[in-house]
């Protein structure tokens, strides 16, 4: 049965300190704010930290607020607003220990996790970049039992809780995206718990009007938090476009 | 029509490099490739497809040349792929034809990194890191630009590949083009108007190969120009 | 670019004698029937058919006409109106060469083909059923390199040309599929060619407005069928139900 | 209000015996199953959810019984899953807790057979495939029903396992309901009314275990068989 909370009960009862957190959200799109600053107020402390493709102010402030010990994401950055200071500087200085990852492989593990599976082998490519050899934990070599072919694997990831941001909930806990998905509904997929922020309530008939495969059922979502302009600075299709001023003042706040 | 910027060239000469029927995908801060891809499919590529990668949006026409690649303004586009469904056909290999990459550095042969400066264990300086770089190498050809056309970003061996050069054929800056000799390594091929090789030379923190003779990058026409600029109305190119 | 095409001429045309072909469409639902109807007529061989998790008639009149020489489909039959006569027969007579698969890896299957992926686990308990063992040129043992444990994993599956059917096309290419997905994405992924059989065109507005993730872009439809009525006897979702006389009169006539 | 069918009775056996909360998946010919899960929510279970397996459909409410699993009618549900995500949820092992299976042959073990009698190279029958069988060993229980209580069906062991009988709990048939001993091997736990369980030994291609004493199934209650009845008003469970 799915909860509604508000983003601190959120927090405090489904966040447990220590835990594996993935955080959806696209560059400075759908990001749940609401919940991470919440993470950020009650310093809960996340073991690891696992983010979309390309992640921006949903890591940077939690890494800024020192309570990541771990970092998994391929991206930290504000795109054309300029690097991700926090990261930047807890990388540089030692204080988060960044696992090394790609798009893809950050990918197809969530996949993995979603689905039971304990690795994938990635497409060839990736033996012509460092980063699987600078990662172990994440990537190893497979021998192909049909080629017999040596080939680099990605190690499945299953979050403890994901965040992510969508449109609309029902009194149910039945969700509608309203958005491009990026890579949140396997995230959302992989994860035991499912923390969804949504802008509105609306009815069970309007999620029942969705396209198959834009919603997700209330036996996934552990708990709904209503948080109107809760992706805020970030973008959130269809309400609101991200707060470019604010972006700004965050990174010109977060320097130093 | 005033003068056309350095950016602008850029994204003339990119747009003469697709061909019709490729697929293009491009990734973060894609007002450049977006203007390119849009300009080719205008003039002489019609077949033409673009994908903007962190939103999933397929040949988006936005009324103003975007900023960001999740812009609400893109994922109106005619239709719009999970991302996650963009990473299965980046693995592919064979639905994608060009991908438009850059990095903090560049190497000598079309290496990318945007991962870090320095050793790995402790960068100079941290990138954003590596995101889908690695498929460069699975697709069929790779057009590497950026606006930093400077020894630190041009070295001789990237300190991490986050993308292999082996498929790069085409590198546009501010200054120059750029193609690659039959070692694959990093060639001058067309200086823009108003530089010098000399210049170009000098702003390369390698040994560019040198073909016999420079030619100079051809101008932009009047219509790559006005086509270029209808599509660009906020000239986010001229700044 | 996407060609339009006659169900005569996509067949003929995309369809190359003895490939691999992937035909959609789940239970006696949205099945690509005009496109399937075509290979008969022309009497294209198919060197291995590969289906949904469950297929109906689009897979038992092919096998039916004799044209099938391999087979991938982990379940063929009518649902309640019984079972598939001409899998059964060529089945039980040897004259299909059935490779025995399961929903969970024919579906990883696609999905490693879709991605360049050449291979797949499975999640665990597949080791206790028959079918791996049963099947050793899609399934096969591997070692875990994280855990060392040894797990079962199916090759991936790469169709030559897939056929599906849809609601919409728009006169570039574009696709909305305007009904569950069910496994028709990953399967229209996999392909190296996608025919997409569709009710009617409409705008190209029209594909815009519909959700994320539930179109098609033209650069992966090498082309569009339009064939109303095109699923029948199977259903197309909000387009008419399958019609179930038809279906009895097909295994009435199959029988023998 | 009419005596209740055998069917009827099966149906409400099995919702009785899902408990709040949980999510059940079935699978091809849902009616019976989906019958007892919305019986079950509506009086004991208003937490339960339940997922047709091959619409992709969760908590559907259609008018009248389906005779198909992916019935347009269905699909109208609150939610529809892509069939490909209840792939990757049936494999995670934590998010279903019962499915709802059945075979051509379900042997003493409660293994379930939908490939073939006889050898599997050249089988005297062959049965439609293992679809999603072999999940069974993912959840946390399985409920196997069929309407053939008779020894072809059930056999001292399946000429193929499609699916393990690991984390088989119940039998249900029309005939009676069964449970597992402590060696896991099929017990009669209890006879419906007006069935002996001579009848179901008879019935049985394998030898039973016994309890001390058999149990006759408890009737629907008024309450359950209205209930039933307003899910099914074709009166599908009483053909």
């Amino acid at each position: 049965m799915t909860r509604f909370l508000d983003p601190a009960e959120a927090a405090a009862e489904l966040v447990p300190a220590g835990s594996c957190v993935a955080v959806g959200g696209m560059h400075t799109t759908s990001a749940p704010m609401a919940l991470v600053r919440e993470l950020v107020r009650q310093e809960i402390r996340i073991g690891r930290l696992v983010t979309s493709p390309s992640t921006s102010i949903q890591a940077d402030l939690l890494i800024g607020a020192g309570l990541v010990d771990e970092l998994v994401a391929p991206y930290v950055g504000f795109e054309d607003l300029g690097l991700a200071p926090c990261f930047r500087r807890a990388v540089e200085q030692g204080t988060v220990r960044l696992l090394e990852s790609d798009e893809g492989g950050l990918t197809h593990a969530l996949y993995a996790g979603s689905a039971g599976i304990p690795f994938v082998p990635l497409p060839p490519g990736i033996e012509h970049s460092d980063i699987p050899a600078s990662c172990p934990e994440l990537y190893q070599q497979v021998d192909d039992p049909f080629t017999k072919e040596r080939r680099w694997a990605v190690r499945a990831l299953r979050p403890d809780v994901a965040l992510i941001a969508c449109a609309e909930a029902d009194g149910e806990g039945n969700v509608a995206f309203g958005r491009p998905p990026f890579t949140d509904r396997v995230m959302a997929l992989a994860a035991r718990r499912l923390v969804v922020q949504v802008e509105r309530l609306v009815s069970s008939e309007a999620i029942a009007e969705r396209e198959p495969g834009t919603t997700l059922p209330a036996f996934l979502v552990s708990a709904v938090v209503v948080a109107p302009g809760g992706c805020l600075p970030t973008a959130a299709a269809g309400f609101y476009p991200r707060d470019e001023a604010a972006l700004r003042d965050y990174l010109e706040a977060a320097r130093s | 029509m005033s003068a056309w910027s350095r950016t602008e060239l850029m994204a003339v000469v990119m747009a003469r490099a697709f061909r019709d029927r490729e697929v293009v995908v491009m990734g973060a801060v894609p007002a450049l490739p977006l203007a390119a891809c849009r300009l080719a499919k205008a003039l002489h590529a019609p077949g033409l497809s673009y994908l903007v990668g962190g939103s999933g949006t397929v040949d988006p026409k936005p009324a103003a040349l975007p900023s960001q690649s999740c812009d609400p303004e893109l994922t109106g586009g005619p239709c719009t792929l999970p991302l996650h469904e963009v990473v299965l056909l980046e693995g592919r290999g064979d639905a994608l034809d060009v991908f438009c990459a850059g990095g903090l550095q560049i190497d000598a042969n079309g290496n990318c990194n945007l991962v870090c400066v320095g050793d790995h264990a402790r960068p100079k300086l941290r990138g954003p890191g590596s995101v889908g770089l690695p498929f460069l190498s699975a697709v069929k050809r790779v057009v590497i630009y950026t606006m930093a056309h400077n020894p630190r970003t041009f070295v001789e061996r990237v300190d991490f590949v986050s993308g292999a050069g082996d498929r790069a054929e085409l590198v546009v800056t501010p200054l120059a083009t750029m193609d690659f000799d039959g070692s694959h390594r990093m060639r001058l091929a067309s200086v823009h108007p108003g530089v010098t090789a000399q210049e170009v030379v000098e702003a390369t923190g390698f040994e560019l190969a040198m073909p016999p003779s420079v030619p100079e990058t051809p101008e932009p026409s009047r219509e790559e120009l006005e086509t270029l600029r209808a599509l660009d109305p906020e000239g986010l190119l001229r700044r």
